[in-house]
């Protein structure tokens, strides 16, 4: 099946609207467009920023290989990654995933997947800013991301 | 070969990266962080939970066991946090 | 939980992108958003559009009901759901569904719950226009959406 | 009581709504879909696989079980597919 893959790692903000209504534009065998947006949270006012540090040369890398898991497990018509590095404030966004298929359950399993996979698999790493302007913790990997991601295990 | 570190496993060594040659009996991804941990304070605090630090070869995940011959970057971090 | 809920029904299309940003919007406790967007499918080129009768009085009051029974069963911070009607083309947007949650998991499962409750109990029929002019058959409830649906009883 | 047909009970009936009395005796949606379904041809092939039609007293959902007395609306449709 045609799945156009995009995949990009930039410091800058992005367009959740403008990459979502490209994978239907122009085609009419796209039924369901599934787009999650992850957002940098202000931890009840406790945080400043967080700053993603990332593998240069092997995040995209490493998403493009999970979205191509994606593109074979499930007949998607579309799968944009895109993940932001550097320092993001409270309500930014961090990362977006979007998918597209014929039916809505596959556009909803690939984009879960993708974002299971994504967080346990692509080199970011978040350290948490206070507002208080000192430099806190590197955030610590949780078993409930491994979890969501063991489940796709086959 | 060159080593490349993230997160807290590079400041926990003070630089991003080096040119290393370890000795030839260093084999896997394990023996040559066991090698690291034997080069000075702060490699050992950086592998001193050697279960819980990650490695790639060549931009790709590996496991400890994996080995290490032909390796042009092999990275080192913590578990990966981002999404 | 303060978790604003938007119902609406109408014949025109929706902008995806902006009601998505307005569950967000000037709030630091928003980590996940999920977008759910149905469009018309072609069908392989035989379909012209697709009618969507509806049952005015309760349509609007039945998704309410399903949004506020997601927003009962998760932590979520907003549901948006929009439902069109009339006839629509090929590529055209039909149906809309926006979650936001702290977290990821609540997200997508609220997303997936409304679509499936959407499909099996908000009042809506969906007729076939062929592209030779002609009216084709009213679409046919599909077991595979039942399912979907029952998977969430409790 | 007003009844009202959406999708194809409605295309069969002939028309989107009507103002009938059904006799005391119909109580149940399940007696008054049958209670059509004895009205003649239009209403006859409506109802006649009863089993897949579907039911709402003043908008919300019921089984075929449920009580009309004191409805205001009852409507009568095939199983829904928006979405």
């Amino acid at each position: 099946m045609d799945c156009p893959i995009t995949v990009r790692i930039q410091p800058g903000p992005f367009d959740a609207a403008a990459e979502a209504a490209r994978l239907s534009a122009g085609r009419t065998d796209v039924g369901a467009v599934v787009t999650f947006t992850g957002l940098c949270r202000a931890e009840a006012g406790r945080l400043a920023a967080l700053e993603l540090e990332h593998y240069p040369g092997m995040a995209e890398e490493e998403i493009r290989r999970v979205a191509e898991e994606a593109a074979s497990r499930w007949p998607l018509m579309g799968v944009t990654a895109i993940h932001r590095h550097g320092r993001i404030p409270p309500g930014g966004d961090i990362v977006l995933v979007v998918t597209a298929s014929a039916h809505r359950k596959a556009a909803f399993e690939a984009a879960e997947f993708l974002m299971d996979y994504l967080k346990t698999r692509a080199p970011f790493w978040k350290k948490e800013h206070h507002v208080d302007g000192s430099e806190g913790d590197w955030v610590a990997a949780t078993d409930a991301d491994d979890r969501a991601a063991e489940r796709w295990r086959r | 070969m060159k080593l490349v570190y993230f997160a807290w496993v590079r400041e926990r060594i003070g630089k991003p990266e080096e040119e290393l040659s370890p000795p030839a009996e260093v084999r896997t991804v394990a023996e040559l962080a066991a090698w690291l941990a034997g080069r000075g304070e702060e490699y050992a605090y950086a592998f001193e939970n050697p279960g819980i630090v990650r490695a790639a070869i060549d931009r790709k995940h590996v496991k400890p066991d994996a080995p290490i011959a032909g390796a042009r970057e092999i990275a080192f971090f913590p578990p990966m946090t981002g999404g």
